[in-house]
C-alpha cells in the first residue's frame, strides 16, 4: 500500500475527500502539517489538496506555498518522488516554482462550479491512467483562479478543457506536469469524481499517479 | 434622533421597558447594563413579539434530539449520526452591504451549527429581492450571491440548493435567509449550557472591534430608513478564520474538551454569555480586561460588539491548556476571560471595578412579551378570468413563462457555489431537492427551502400551508422522507396593519401543513420590520425541509431518462387564481391538505419501491415548467395528451394540487395507479402519455402546442445571465 | 489622455483579514518587528478631459470605492 | 517603526481581466473617454529596523510579489 502524504494547510479544505480517494484506491492516507520541516515518515507520495489555504489572501497558493512543509515537498520531488497538486495544491505548487506558470483570475471573473470534460493531451505520464491522446475524462472544476497563464513550452499540458473552457486558460491547459512527468498539478477535481454515486469515477485516473 | 432623547429611547427601548429594567434589578442600572437590555430585549434577540405565537409549531418527535431553544435543533438519522439544522436571517445587514452582509449571515449560521458539535455538511440560501429591471435590485443581488458565495466556498461547506424570487415588494427590504446543515456523533449533543462553577470561560477566534455595534439588534427593531444613526457599522466576513475555528471546534469536541460551546451572533458576548449562563443555571463572572481587542473599546462596546467569527466555551480547569494548544496550533488567539460561578449572576469587570452584575436570565429570557394586533386583512380584489383573453399562441406563452426571472434556470447561481466540496453530494443543485450523502454512511438527507409568499399575501394560512407542502413535495421528489423543518418568519412589522394576524395565520398553516405530515420544527429565526417608508414585504415566511434516504443511491432526479417511459401526473387540478402565468389575482388560492399530503407520501412509496425513474414536483408556472424542466435535464422531449380543463392556459400553466410529474418504465405504469389506491389512498393519477424525440409535444382538445427543446433551453438557460449581463 | 492614480484602503476600524494573513505569514518567514498590514486596491487609469482627477473622484463615488468600508484617494500619476 | 508602501502591479503585457471588467462597468456608467484601466494592490506595512525600504523589498521578493505576472515597487509612505 503507497503512503500517501496529504499535506494540510490552515484552510485546505479537500483532506478528507482526498485521503478517502487515495484510501478508495488502495492507498494509505497520512497527514502532512505545514508546519513540520519533513514529511511523515515512510512517505511515498505527495498529494497537496484544494481548498483555500491562507483565505486565498495575498494569491492563492502564496502563503502556503513558503510553509515548512514545502522545503521536505521539494526535496521529495527532486529525488523524483511523485507529486500531485489539486486546485489550490496546483496554486501552491506554481507558487513554489515545482512547476511552470501562475493561476490567474478566471476569465468570468467570477467563481465556476461545474462538471467538465477533460482531454488527454499527453498520454506518456502516470497522471492520466494509460489513457490515450484525446481520450476524454469527465472531473469538475471549482475555482476563482484557475486560469493557468505561463509559456506553453515550458510546460508539458497533460490535460486541456474539452469544448469549452470558462476560466481563459492559455491553451485551454487544466493541468500539467513538470518535464520528468513525476509532479503533476491541476485545477479540476479527481478526488471528486472517485465514486459512481458522484457521477464519475474519471477521478481515479489522476489520483492512481501517487500509487504504486 | 437628537442628542438629547434619551439614552434609552436611541437605544430602541421603550419607556415602559426602560422603567421595567430597574424594578427586576432592584436598583438603577449602569450604562453599559442598559446597553445589553437594550440589545438582549430587541425583538431580534427575543422574539418579543412572536414568542407566543411560535408555540403553536409542533416541535416533538421521536426523531427529535433537541428542539428549539438551542443554537439549532438535532435530529437523530439513525446509523448512529445526527443531523444539526438551522436557517436565519441577515436581511438588514444584507440590504445596507450585500456582500459582507450576505457572507456573515452564512458565517452565523455556520458557527450555529458548530456550536452544536456538528461538522457543517451543507449550506442552502433563501433570496428575495426587487425585479432584475431595477439597477439597485440587479447590484444587490449580485452582491449577495458573490457574497454568499466567497463565504461558503472559502469554509468548504457546499451550497447546495436555495431559492429566490424577484418582486418588487423586496426592492427597498432584500431578504438573504441562509441554512446550514451539520453532522455529528448522536452520542455526542453539544450543547450551550454553562455548567460546573470554578470552570473556565475561554473566548476563541477573532479579535473584538467595534463591529456592528448596535448593529442587527437595534436595526432589526427600526424600519432601516428610520433613523441614520441606528445603521451599524458593517462587519467584514473573515472565512478563513471561520474554517480554522471550524477544524479547531471538531478536533476540541472529538477530543470530549468541552463543557458547553457558543457562538457570538447579535449582541455579542453579552447574548452568548447571558444564554450560556441561563441555560445552565449558573453565574458567568467575566474581565472585559481580558478580552483581544482588535482597537481601543469602552466596556460597553466590548460587551456588545458583533465581531464575527469568535467562540465562547466554557472548559474543565485541568482542559485548559489543552483548548488553548488547540487553538495556538490553528493560529487563533484564544482567552480564559472568565469562569462559572455558584448562582444565577452575569458579572463583568473592567479595571477592576464591577460594571455589570445582572441575574442572567432577566437578559437572556426575561423581556416583556407583547401581543400582536389581530387585523384580518379584507379579501384580495380578484380579476374575473373571462376577461382574460386565451393566448393566440400557447407555445410562445410557453416560452415566456420560461424566460421569466422567477422561472427560468438559476445555474447563473449554483455555479458561483461550490456546491460538490466534500464529495457527498449526490444530487446538485438545480433539481427539487439536494441530495447529501452522510459522511460514512449508505444513507443521504435531501435538503429544500421554500416558500408560497404571493399566496401568504392572498391568505396566509393557504400560503403557510402551501409553503411546508411545496418544501415537502421537494424532498420527496427526490425520494425522501420529510422528516424535520426549520423556518425562518420574515415579515414586515407586526405592529402595524394586518401584519400581525398574516403572521399568526402563517404561523397556523404552517402548524397545520407540518402536523398533518408528522414534521417537527427544530429550529427557526424570525425577521420582522422587513419595510420601508414605500412599502412592506410579502408576508415571506421561509421553511427549510430535510428529508431522509436510506439508500442514497435510491435518490430520484427529474430528468427524462430514456424513451418510451410513461409521463404521470399526480395530484389535482390547477388554478390560475394567483399563478405566475397570469401575474394577477383571479381568485383566493386553495389546497386540499389532506389530499396533498396523500400524494406526497405515494410519491415517497413510490420511490421507495424503486418505480421512479424521475419525478418532479409542479409548483411555478404550473405544469408546463414542470415538463419542461423535466425534458431539458433529461435532453428529451415527450409526447402528451392532457385533458383541456376549463381552458387550455389553465391545463398548462394552472398552479397548485400538490402534483407532481414522474415518469416510470412502461411496465410500471400499472403498479403506479396501484400505489395510488393502496393504504385507502384515493390520490389522482393520470397517465399523460411518453418520453421520446427532442420536442415536447402536448395536445389539448382542439389545440395543440409544441415546444422546441433547443429554443426552450436557449430561454430558460439564458434568461438570468441576460438580466443580469 | 491623462493618467490618474486612486487608491482604495480598508477603512480605520474596518476587519483588513487580507493584512492580517500576510502580516502572519511575513512573521513566519522571519521578518520580525512587524506592526500593521493593511491591503487595499491601486487603480490606475487613464481618463480624458480636463478634470480627470474630478472624475476619477465621481468614479470612486459610483464604483470604484464603498463608503460603508473603503476610503479613497485620488491624485495624478 | 516606519511606514512603508509596496505596490503590486499586473506586468505589462499580463492581460488584466479586472481591469478589463472595471473599464467596462466605468463605460457603461456613462464615463466615456477612459483608455486602460489597470489594478493592482498597494500593501501598507509598519517596519522597525534601519533600513525598512530595504526589508520591504526583500518581503517583495520572498512573498509580496510574483516576478512572472507583477511588477512591485517600494517607497517610504
Ligand atoms: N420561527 C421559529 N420557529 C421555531 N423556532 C424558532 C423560531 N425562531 C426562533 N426559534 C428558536 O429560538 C431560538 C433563538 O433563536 P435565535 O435567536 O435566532 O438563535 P441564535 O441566538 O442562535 O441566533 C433558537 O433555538 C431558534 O431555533
Ligand atoms: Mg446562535
Amino acid at each position: 500500500m503507497t503512503r500517501v502524504a496529504i499535506v494540510r494547510f490552515p484552510g485546505s479544505l479537500d483532506h478528507d475527500s482526498a485521503a478517502r480517494a487515495v484510501a478508495g484506491m488502495g492507498g494509505t492516507a497520512v497527514e502532512a502539517w505545514h508546519g513540520e520541516p519533513e514529511l511523515p515518515a515512510g512517505t511515498e507520495a505527495v498529494l497537496i489538496p484544494g481548498g483555500f489555504s491562507y483565505g486565498d489572501h495575498l494569491r492563492c497558493g502564496a502563503i502556503a506555498s513558503r510553509s515548512p512543509v514545502m522545503g521536505a515537498v521539494g526535496r521529495h520531488a527532486a529525488a523524483g518522488g511523485r507529486v500531485l497538486g489539486i486546485c489550490n495544491g496546483f496554486q501552491v505548487l506554481c507558487e513554489a516554482g515545482l512547476l511552470p506558470g501562475a493561476l490567474r483570475r478566471n476569465a468570468t471573473l467570477s467563481f465556476v462550479c461545474r462538471q467538465m470534460d477533460l482531454e488527454v493531451a499527453d498520454a506518456d505520464t502516470p497522471w492520466t491512467g494509460g489513457r490515450p491522446r484525446g481520450a476524454v475524462l469527465s472531473i469538475p472544476v471549482k475555482n476563482n483562479e484557475g486560469a493557468w497563464y505561463g509559456d506553453p513550452a515550458s510546460a508539458r499540458p497533460v490535460l486541456r478543457y474539452h469544448g469549452e473552457d470558462p476560466l481563459g486558460s492559455v491553451d485551454h491547459i487544466a493541468g500539467i506536469a513538470n518535464e520528468a512527468g513525476n509532479v503533476m498539478g491541476l485545477m479540476p477535481h479527481p478526488e471528486e469524481a472517485c465514486d459512481a454515486l458522484l457521477g464519475s469515477m474519471d477521478g481515479e485516473l489522476v489520483i492512481g499517479g501517487l500509487l504504486r | 434622533m437628537s442628542t438629547d432623547t434619551p439614552l434609552h429611547r436611541r437605544l430602541g427601548l421603550t419607556d415602559d421597558e426602560n422603567a421595567l429594567i430597574p424594578e427586576l434589578v432592584g436598583r438603577e442600572v449602569t450604562v453599559p447594563e442598559l446597553f445589553m437590555f437594550s440589545l438582549m430585549w430587541s425583538e431580534h434577540c427575543s422574539y418579543k413579539h412572536s414568542k407566543p405565537l411560535l408555540r403553536g409549531f409542533p416541535t416533538t418527535g421521536e426523531r427529535v434530539l433537541l428542539g428549539p431553544g438551542e443554537n439549532a435543533g438535532i435530529i437523530d438519522v439513525g446509523d448512529g449520526l445526527a443531523v444539526a439544522l438551522k436557517i436565519e436571517s441577515h436581511n438588514h445587514p444584507s440590504a445596507v452591504e450585500p456582500f459582507e452582509g450576505a457572507a456573515t449571515g452564512v458565517g452565523g449560521i455556520v458557527r450555529d451549527i458548530m456550536a452544536m458539535g456538528a461538522r457543517p455538511i451543507a449550506l442552502l440560501d433563501s433570496l428575495r429581492f426587487g425585479e432584475l429591471t431595477s439597477a439597485r435590485s440587479r447590484h444587490l443581488f449580485t452582491r449577495a450571491v458573490a457574497g454568499i458565495g466567497h463565504y461558503g466556498n472559502c469554509i468548504g461547506v457546499p451550497t447546495v440548493g436555495g431559492e429566490v424570487a424577484f418582486d418588487d415588494r423586496y426592492e427597498e427590504s432584500c431578504l438573504v435567509n441562509a441554512m446550514c446543515v451539520g453532522v455529528l456523533p448522536a452520542d455526542r449533543v453539544l450543547r450551550a449550557a454553562a455548567a460546573g462553577p470554578g470552570n473556565a470561560v475561554i473566548l476563541f477566534g477573532n479579535r473584538t472591534g467595534r463591529d456592528g455595534i448596535g448593529g442587527a439588534s437595534v436595526l432589526a427593531s427600526a424600519e432601516l430608513d428610520d433613523d441614520e444613526d441606528k445603521r451599524p457599522s458593517v462587519q467584514v466576513g473573515d472565512p478563513f478564520t471561520e474554517r480554522k475555528l471550524m477544524d479547531c471546534c471538531l478536533e476540541l469536541a472529538d477530543r470530549g474538551a468541552f463543557v458547553a460551546l457558543q457562538d457570538l451572533g447579535a449582541a455579542g458576548l453579552t447574548s452568548s454569555a447571558s444564554e450560556m449562563a441561563s441555560r445552565g443555571g449558573v453565574g458567568l463572572e467575566i474581565d472585559l480586561d481580558l478580552v483581544p481587542l482588535r482597537e481601543e473599546l469602552a466596556p460597553a462596546e466590548i460587551l456588545v460588539s458583533e465581531s464575527q467569527e469568535r467562540m465562547l466555551c466554557v472548559v474543565e480547569p485541568d482542559r485548559v491548556d489543552e483548548v488553548l494548544a488547540a487553538c495556538t496550533r490553528w493560529d487563533l488567539p484564544a482567552t480564559v476571560i472568565g469562569r462559572v460561578t455558584e448562582g444565577d449572576r452575569l458579572v463583568a469587570r473592567h479595571g477592576g471595578e464591577v460594571v455589570v452584575d445582572l441575574p442572567a436570565r432577566l437578559l437572556a429570557d426575561d423581556a416583556p412579551v407583547y401581543g400582536v394586533p389581530q387585523d384580518p386583512a379584507p379579501a384580495p380584489v380578484a380579476v374575473d378570468l373571462d376577461d382574460v383573453p386565451l393566448p393566440d399562441d400557447l407555445g410562445a406563452a410557453w416560452l415566456e413563462l420560461l424566460a421569466r426571472p422567477n422561472i427560468a434556470s438559476r445555474r447563473w447561481i449554483f455555479e458561483r457555489y461550490d456546491h460538490l466540496v466534500g464529495a457527498n453530494t449526490v444530487r446538485r443543485p438545480g433539481g427539487d431537492a439536494a441530495v447529501v450523502r452522510l459522511p460514512g454512511s449508505q444513507r443521504a438527507i435531501a435538503l429544500a427551502t421554500d416558500c408560497a409568499e404571493r399566496w401568504c399575501e392572498l391568505d396566509p394560512r393557504i400560503g403557510g400551508r402551501a409553503s411546508v407542502l411545496e418544501a415537502a413535495r421537494n424532498v420527496a421528489a427526490v425520494g425522501a422522507r420529510p422528516v424535520a423543518a426549520t423556518d425562518c418568519l420574515n415579515f414586515p412589522n407586526p405592529e402595524k396593519g394586518h401584519t400581525g394576524w398574516r403572521l399568526a395565520e402563517a404561523i397556523g398553516g404552517m402548524s397545520d401543513a407540518l402536523r398533518s405530515l408528522e414534521v417537527p420544527v427544530v429550529s427557526g429565526n424570525v425577521s420582522l420590520y422587513n419595510e420601508s417608508a414605500q412599502r412592506a414585504i410579502l408576508p415571506t415566511p421561509v421553511v427549510g425541509m430535510m428529508g431522509l434516504i436510506e439508500r442514497a443511491d435510491r435518490s430520484v432526479g427529474q430528468a427524462f431518462v430514456a424513451d418510451e417511459d410513461v409521463v404521470i401526473l399526480i395530484g389535482d387540478e390547477g388554478r390560475l387564481d394567483a399563478s405566475e402565468y397570469l401575474g394577477r389575482v383571479a381568485g383566493a388560492p386553495a389546497l386540499d391538505l389532506e389530499r396533498e399530503v396523500e400524494a406526497i407520501a405515494m410519491v415517497i412509496e413510490a420511490a421507495e419501491a424503486g418505480l421512479l425513474r424521475s419525478a418532479h414536483d409542479v409548483s411555478g408556472g404550473g405544469l408546463g415548467v414542470a415538463l419542461a424542466e423535466s425534458a431539458l435535464a433529461g435532453g428529451r422531449g415527450a409526447r402528451l395528451v392532457l385533458d383541456p380543463g376549463r381552458r387550455a392556459d389553465e391545463a398548462l400553466f394552472g398552479e397548485g394540487g400538490g402534483r407532481f410529474v414522474v415518469s416510470v418504465r412502461p411496465d410500471d405504469a400499472r403498479a403506479l395507479h396501484e400505489l395510488a389506491r393502496s393504504g385507502g389512498r384515493s390520490v389522482t393519477v393520470s397517465t399523460l402519455g411518453t418520453v421520446g424525440g427532442d420536442t415536447l409535444r402536448v395536445s389539448l382538445g382542439e389545440r395543440s402546442v409544441a415546444l422546441d427543446l433547443d429554443a426552450a433551453r436557449a430561454v430558460y438557460e439564458g434568461a438570468l445571465p441576460e438580466a443580469l449581463a | 489622455m491623462s493618467q490618474v492614480v486612486v487608491t482604495v484602503m480598508p477603512r480605520k476600524g474596518v476587519l483588513d483579514p487580507q493584512g492580517q494573513a500576510v502580516r502572519g505569514a511575513l512573521t513566519q518567514l522571519g521578518f520580525d518587528g512587524l506592526g500593521e498590514v493593511r491591503i487595499g486596491k491601486r487603480i490606475e487609469l487613464d481618463i480624458a478631459g480636463d478634470d480627470p482627477v474630478g472624475t476619477a473622484r465621481d468614479m470612486c463615488e459610483r464604483l470604484l470605492a464603498n463608503a460603508l468600508i473603503e476610503d479613497y484617494t485620488v491624485e495624478p500619476a
